[in-house]
């Protein structure tokens, strides 16, 4: 009973956030409102007994990646798109289209059978690392994946540097700190 | 009343929708890619949700498919913002309807 | 017993061919030309060194002849062929004249083509086409036989092309080989026709006479007579292209751009009675087809008489000779066609004596006057070189039937053999050879007269230049002169020395004897057909005399030494015929090319304008907004899975 | 061995070339060459070696067929001799290309290399869907190669070229892919047991499209759009390989694919040799009327490859040794003779053959070799070109006096038009004053005049081309009769029945060691016989024989088919009947 009360006001900032991205007219009040979002989401994992998750969320997400969109943001100071308008025909038209799918989708979750193991494990770090880095010949193999993630955010952090190198070069120290 | 499964994946859903709205209803390129990484969230939080209706072990499974999707999307993020940067030189403009050189 | 083998004849010219041929393509770069004596010495060499070898294979020659294969040349279901060469009686003649002559001729060429820029070519092409002239004739099958018979007609091509930086020698040269070509596709297809009647071995000369004679003997002939004249009248088409005569004849008047030499040893001695070889050669198959043979007797004789008109009407010296030429190959193949093949190979031998002097002196007369040809700018050379002109005359009483001279005892035998053919078409036949002859004696008194007699004609400043041939160049023609002398004495019937016929019985005289079956000669006296012979030569020149020594020629300046008015339409009268098939592949090429072509790109193009336009709609939707795409993709989604879900998909 | 080299190694040279510097054009056409001459020996060791195949190795299995797709190589004398074209004309192209590429040769080697790769394993495929990728393949290296190096229409041409050939085997994958819904495996003998199985329309139309495919390719008549602008607007060099190695694969197909596959009916075969014929006086008329020299080219090998397949669709015996001594002949002479126009292009400065003329004076070297090349391409006897082209005629006369008369009147139109060609081109003045352009270089004089003296060799010994044919042919019929005498006795003697899985499993070991597909349908008939009953044996074995005479209308089509794929059967004569008896034993 606890657990839904707390997940229907996590859940309500969540979308609320969400919303004001969607409605706000500077990226960077739009940026602020996602770091808000993603946290609520956090303590979504955290209620759901991912508390590991939860955690590398806000670190990863709520903190890196929000700090590199509103460096950049501040750096590229022109961004504010005063001429553009925020929404146009498209958006009218994008937007009835994605909420029938919404809502279709939905309503094919409603019919599906499905509901939460009693006997589920919480993710705690002990338990997320001991199955990520099983190394046992039978093991699921996780850590291979995670070096290739490791050498993905290497080539990424490359790309970037290569990419936006003539100008900017503190967006590039940026890169380098959210590789954990 | 207790919490359902169903109601994560409502949740997610609608705020999938909504990163998606965003992703291609505003113009705004910054606003794009958040629209993406709100829909990565969202797909995340599916994950999970879902990794509870599991079994013990593979719970946990469930729960290691959103780290890396976090670390893909934070290379992705590294990756975007470097091309917004640099499309950003060339156009003096963060409109996404102004790129349009690929229309043959 | 041992002898020499045979394959040293044609093996000699080929290496002079090799040997000269990479000379002249070295040397072409450097800026003088290489040595002539050295080109010279080989050019003459390897010519004289086969003719020697021909010389003693002849003198042990058995009765039966060489026969000898040399390795398998094509091996293929349905069809094999060896390359084999044979040497008798028939192959034994025609080797020592093609391989004399053309060492005379080679030799009177390091005179003739002094200072030439293309000198070591010359003589490479001289030795590539005795290399060819040799396989034709020694070659023991049809299909050997036809690689020298292109090989000729490619050496002609190239000597006639010689001096190729003037298109009018080599359009001449194009004519001469596509022609050919015509006739060549005929003899191919005659091959052809023999290896369906009777497989492969029938292109073997030996096996073709063994099948005739089996067939004979058997009685099968009938039925195989239809295949057969077919076969007969292709290789008969083949022959008339080589031998030009009636209808693809037009290439050798033209031929006469080429070097005097190649005119004398190929357009008058060698290659062109390659066809009349060719005939004799397979005569015991023609033997058996009389309708064909008909055909070829009728054919010679317009041949030879629409050519000695020509002959009449020609300005050019050359010219003169190329139709005398065709029309003494029509003499041969009158003869050819009442089966009488001696007679016809004696002329051919006759023939090549006194027209390769004619030539060579035609020559030495163009070489003297420094390149000029028109007969109406000569005269009174007699006494600037008498040389020449004693050469040339004797020639001419040989050419003209004189008693005793070489023409006479063959032309006469030919008219003999062709009276006493038939009771019908023997006289008639016969009467039109005796009138050709008197024309003969007019044009070549004509030219006679016209050159050597009267006032000379030319430029004053070119009359200072006029002088004798060098020695070089004389003794070739002096040993040819003896030639058209004496040659005729191998078979003179009247006073009974028959050594040439009996040299070549064995080959031609089966077929002889078979024809002679199927039609008995007729008995008339030989001494009537000589003297009328002689008459016919006497009067021919007692005309020429009467009408062009007193006539007054006027001495033309810069005109074209082609004929006009009524006689061009005359000369040119085949070359009509030919423009019109010209003009019909012409029409068919333009035909092709403008409409069908057109009409072919016309649907292509078509075809991908529609393709385009097609395109052009679909990429309408292709909008400039990647967010417009986006959405697009999204709400087709919504609608499939809509669809989905209220079609009852789903659950 | 050598097999797996000449298709792949081509592809690793090309990578190699990678390697080079983009600068130094010497280095890299030093190896160019050096890795040319290398394939080349190794083609001619191919012939030497005679016919050979490797061991089948499962690719990948297309989805909803019901084989899978081998990577299988095999020899035979017609692949081996259009092998040994490839390979030669490519490295005659890479030498002729020195003076013309300049710095970009590297990128032109590399373009090389692939198609020769390309074109080898066209000529080596034993798979059909293997052979199709080759035959694919072998258009995007061309048409990238004419866009790079070509002349001012290049783009169109190269465009041109690809849509046309693709399009055009379009139609033929979907019948590829709808016979391998039916037959067991791709291979050849499978495929023709699955044709028999079709109804007659649906036979008709896969015969369509496969004959579409080989049509364009060659090209026949009404589908010849592409040649003339992608000769003339390609390279001299790749026009060369063009027309001397890669338009061959459109009659190779012919031969190769689609007369042992299909049960051709004569109005089929008629049809077709007459198209043939026709397009070789539409050809031979169209070069008489060109004055581009590469578009003359062009036409003329249009008219020689006509020739060729109204040849193939002779049928008669002796059309193998003809059509392979004429499509070699016709390789090496309309390749050296596009090599020779190239540097003719090159020296003068067009390619309009109008302005040329008074190479011989300029250029005695060259007019020599131009001069030959000519001769040689006239088909003059003792070249190979008129052994190819009497014995084409021969095979034609068989059908009858008419198309042999065709046949005739095209050989007196060829001469014309490479008179024509010879005098426009070194004859004669000079049209216009040309600049001075790199001349004939040693090395390019040395290639052209071998490729002059194999012409001569082939023409006065054809056993060097025909021998490669000859040679199995006979062993294969001794091995044919042979192996029937055993198999016929053991098939009398096992009495035990067979399932349809072995019967299958025998199929497709009898398909690997190259059993003709007649051989196998009759023993798999005798299986079957056997496995009934002795009663309804005799029955079966009536209706195969029926089945057989049937087709005995064309007997000929199956006498080639027997003489191609019995390339395999004289290499394993043992190994097939062990084999046999290794499946009935089980």
């Amino acid at each position: 009973m606890l657990a839904l009360v707390y997940f229907i006001i996590l859940g309500v900032i969540a979308v609320g956030a969400a919303l004001c991205v969607l409605l706000s007219r500077h990226p960077l009040y739009g940026a602020l409102s996602l770091v808000v979002s993603m946290v609520s989401l956090a303590g979504i994992y955290g209620l759901l007994g991912s508390p590991f998750l939860g955690v590398v969320q806000i670190m990863v997400y709520a903190g890196a990646i929000m700090m590199l969109v509103t460096f950049v943001i501040m750096v590229l100071n022109g961004a504010k798109d005063k001429r553009t308008p925020m929404f146009d025909g498209v958006s009218f038209f994008i937007i009835p289209a994605v909420i029938v799918l919404a809502a279709m989708v939905g309503f094919a979750l409603t019919r599906a059978p499905f509901a939460f193991d009693s006997a589920t494990v919480v993710g705690s770090v002990k338990v997320t690392s001991e199955t990520l880095f099983n190394m046992a010949s039978t093991g699921p193999g996780y850590f291979l994946l995670f070096e290739i993630i490791g050498v993905l955010l290497l080539s990424a952090m490359v790309a970037a540097i290569f990419l936006a190198k003539r100008h900017l070069g503190s967006v590039i120290t940026d890169n380098t700190e959210e590789k954990h | 009343m207790e919490l359902q499964a169903l109601y994560i994946q409502i949740l997610a859903l609608v705020i999938f929708a909504i990163g998606i709205i965003v992703a291609i209803s505003r113009r705004n390129l910054f606003f794009v890619l958040m629209g993406v990484e709100l829909a990565l969230n969202a797909v995340n939080l599916s994950f999970v949700g879902f990794a509870k209706t599991l079994p013990a072990e593979m719970s946990v499974t469930g729960q290691i498919v959103p780290l890396f999707s976090i670390a893909v999307a934070a290379a992705e993020a590294c990756v975007g913002f470097a091309m917004v940067i640099m499309i950003f030189r060339n156009k003096e403009s963060v409109d996404a309807d102004s790129y349009s050189d690929m229309k043959g | 017993m041992t002898h020499l083998p045979l394959w040293f004849i044609p093996l000699f010219p080929l290496i002079g061919t090799i040997l000269l041929g990479t000379i002249a393509v070295v040397s072409s770069g450097a800026k003088k030309g290489p040595s002539e004596g050295l080109v010279g010495t080989l050019a003459v060499l390897f010519p004289a060194l086969s003719f020697a070898v021909v010389a003693i294979l002849a003198c042990s020659m058995p009765e039966a002849g060489f026969r000898e294969t040399l390795c398998n040349w094509i091996d293929i279901p349905l069809f094999r062929a060896d390359i084999g060469f044979l040497f008798d009686g028939l192959s034994r003649i025609m080797l020592l004249f093609v391989t004399g002559i053309g060492s005379l001729i080679a030799l009177y060429s390091i005179g003739y083509m002094h200072g030439d820029r293309g000198f070591a070519r010359f003589f490479a092409y001289i030795n590539l086409f005795l290399f060819s002239m040799v396989v034709l004739v020694l070659a023991d099958s049809l299909l050997l036989t036809f690689l020298g018979w292109e090989g000729v007609g490619l050496c002609s091509y190239l000597l006639i092309g010689f001096w190729n930086h003037d298109l009018n020698n080599c359009k001449a040269a194009n004519k001469a080989f596509i022609v050919n070509r015509v006739g060549d596709v005929g003899f191919l297809l005659g091959m052809l026709t023999l290896i369906t009647i009777g497989g492969s071995s029938l292109l073997n000369y030996d096996g073709l006479a063994a099948f005739i004679k089996m067939a004979l003997g058997s009685g099968m002939i009938v039925g195989m007579v239809l295949p057969l004249s077919l076969a007969g009248v292709l290789i008969f088409i083949g022959c008339t292209g080589k031998s030009a005569q009636i209808p693809l004849l037009t290439w050798l008047p033209d031929a006469m751009a080429g070097p005097t030499p190649v005119s004398a040893l190929i357009h008058a001695a060698t290659m062109v009675t390659s066809g009349v070889y060719l005939l004799a050669r397979l005569g015991i198959m023609f033997s058996q087809l009389e309708y064909v043979l008909i055909f070829i007797t009728f054919v010679g004789m317009f041949t030879a008489l629409w050519a000695a008109i020509a002959g009449l009407l020609q300005n050019d010296i050359k010219k003169v000779l190329a139709y005398s030429t065709i029309s003494q190959l029509g003499y041969m193949f009158m003869a050819a066609g009442v089966c009488a093949f001696d007679a016809s190979i004696f002329h051919v031998f006759t023939h090549a004596f006194f027209k390769a002097a004619l030539f060579l002196g035609a020559g030495a007369v163009i070489h003297a006057l420094a390149g000029e040809q028109d007969m109406r700018r000569m005269g009174g050379l007699i006494n600037k070189t008498p040389a020449t002109a004693c050469v040339m005359i004797f020639a001419f009483l040989a050419i003209v039937g004189f008693p005793g001279f070489a023409g006479f005892w063959s032309k006469d035998l030919i008219l003999e053999r062709i009276f006493v053919s038939g009771p019908i078409l023997g006289p008639i036949v016969y009467v039109v050879g005796l009138a050709t002859a008197v024309i003969t004696a007019v044009y070549m008194g004509r030219l006679i007269i016209m050159t050597f007699f009267g006032k000379y004609r030319g430029s004053k400043e070119s009359e200072e230049h006029i002088h004798e041939a060098p020695a070089i160049m004389l003794i070739p023609m002096i040993i040819l002169a003896f030639g058209a002398i004496f040659s005729g004495y191998l078979w003179a019937d009247s006073i009974g020395i028959t050594f040439f016929r009996d040299s070549i019985a064995s080959v031609v005289g089966p077929a002889q004897a078979l024809y002679a079956i199927a039609n008995p000669a007729l008995h008339v006296n030989p001494v009537i057909f000589a003297v009328l012979g002689t008459v016919a030569a006497l009067a021919g020149m007692f005309i020429a005399w009467k009408k062009y020594s007193r006539a007054r020629i006027i001495g033309v300046k810069g005109a074209s030494t082609a004929p006009e008015g009524s006689a061009a339409s005359w000369t040119f009268l085949w070359d009509y015929i030919h423009y019109a098939f010209i003009a019909g592949v012409n029409i068919l090429g333009w035909f092709c090319d403008i409409v069908v072509e057109k009409v072919l790109q016309a649907i292509q193009w078509t075809l991908a304008a529609i393709v385009e336009i097609l395109g052009d709609g679909a990429s309408i939707l292709q909008v400039r907004k990647v967010r417009l795409q986006l959405a697009f993709s999204i709400a087709g989604v919504a609608l499939l899975v809509m669809l989905v879900v209220f079609s009852g998909g789903l659950v | 061995m050598l097999l797996h080299l000449l298709v792949i190694a081509p592809f690793v040279a090309a990578i190699l070339m990678v390697l080079n510097s983009r600068e130094d054009s010497s280095a890299s056409s030093r190896m160019a060459i050096l890795m040319g001459v290398v394939f080349t020996a190794m083609s001619v060791a191919l012939i030497v070696t005679g016919n050979q195949a490797t061991t089948p190795i499962e690719w990948f299995h297309i989805p909803g067929t019901r084989g899978p797709v081998y990577y299988y190589l095999y020899a035979h004398g017609l692949g081996t001799w259009m092998v040994f074209l490839s390979c030669g004309l490519s490295l005659v192209a890479l030498i002729s290309a020195r003076s013309t590429t300049g710095k970009s040769y590297r990128n032109f080697a590399i373009g090389i290399f692939a198609l020769m790769g390309a074109m080898n394993g066209t000529f080596l495929a034993a798979d059909a869907v293997l052979f199709f990728f080759f035959f694919e393949a072998m258009v995007i290296p061309a048409a990238v190669l004419i866009a790079g190096f070509g002349g001012e229409k290049r783009t169109a041409a190269a465009m041109t070229f690809a849509i046309y050939t693709l399009v055009g085997s379009a139609p033929m994958m979907v019948a590829l892919w709808y016979l391998l819904t039916i037959a067991d495996n791709s291979l050849l003998l499978s495929m023709a047991v699955a044709i028999q199985s079709l109804p007659a329309e649906h036979e008709a139309l896969v015969l369509l499209s496969f004959l579409l495919a080989f049509l364009v390719k060659t090209p026949i008549f009404p589908f010849h759009g592409w040649q003339a602008i992608t000769y003339s607007e390609a390279p001299a060099p790749l026009s060369a390989i063009l027309t001397g190695a890669m338009s061959k694969a459109g009659v190779f197909g012919f031969i190769a694919w689609v007369l042992p596959i299909f049960p051709l009916n004569l109005n089929y075969v008629s049809g077709l040799m007459w198209l043939g014929l026709f397009t070789a006086i539409y050809g031979a008329l169209m070069a008489l009327r060109a004055t581009d020299g590469k578009r003359l080219l062009a036409y003329s090998s249009m008219s020689h490859l006509g020739f060729a397949v109204a040849g193939v669709f002779s049928l008669s015996e002796a059309m193998l040794p003809a059509v392979l001594v004429l499509l070699v002949a016709h390789g090496i002479s309309a390749g050296v003779q596009y090599f020779l126009m190239g540097v003719a292009e090159r020296m003068t400065g067009t390619r309009n053959i109008e302005e040329m003329g008074g190479l011989s004076g300029k250029n005695p070297v060259f007019s020599f070799l131009f001069g030959a090349a000519g001769v040689m391409a006239l088909a003059v006897p003792g070249t190979a070109g008129f052994v190819g082209e009497f014995t084409v005629l021969l095979s034609l006369w068989d059908l009858g006096p008419l198309p042999a008369l065709v046949g005739g009147f095209c050989l007196i139109l060829s001469a014309t038009y490479v008179l024509r060609f010879i005098q426009k081109v070194i004859f004669g003045n000079p049209a216009r004053e040309y600049q001075e352009g790199t001349r004939t270089t040693a090395l390019e004089g040395v290639a052209f005049g071998s490729m002059l003296v194999l012409l001569l060799a082939f023409g006065l010994h054809p056993a060097f081309v025909t021998n490669s044919l000859h040679l199995f042919e006979e062993s294969a019929t001794e091995e044919v009769t042979s192996a029937e005498v055993v198999d016929e006795s053991e098939e009398v003697v096992s009495d035990h029945p067979m399932t349809a899985e072995e019967l299958h499993q025998l199929d497709s070991t009898l398909a690997a060691s190259g059993f003709t597909e007649e051989e196998r349908k009759a023993l798999i008939a005798q299986i079957q016989s056997v496995e009934q009953s002795i009663d309804s044996a005799v029955a079966e074995e009536e209706r195969a024989s029926d089945s057989t005479a049937s087709t005995l209308e064309v007997p000929q089509d199956f006498a080639e088919a027997q003489a191609e794929t019995s390339a395999t059967e004289a290499e394993t004569p043992a190994v097939e009947t062990e084999k046999t008896e290794a499946s009935e034993n089980e």
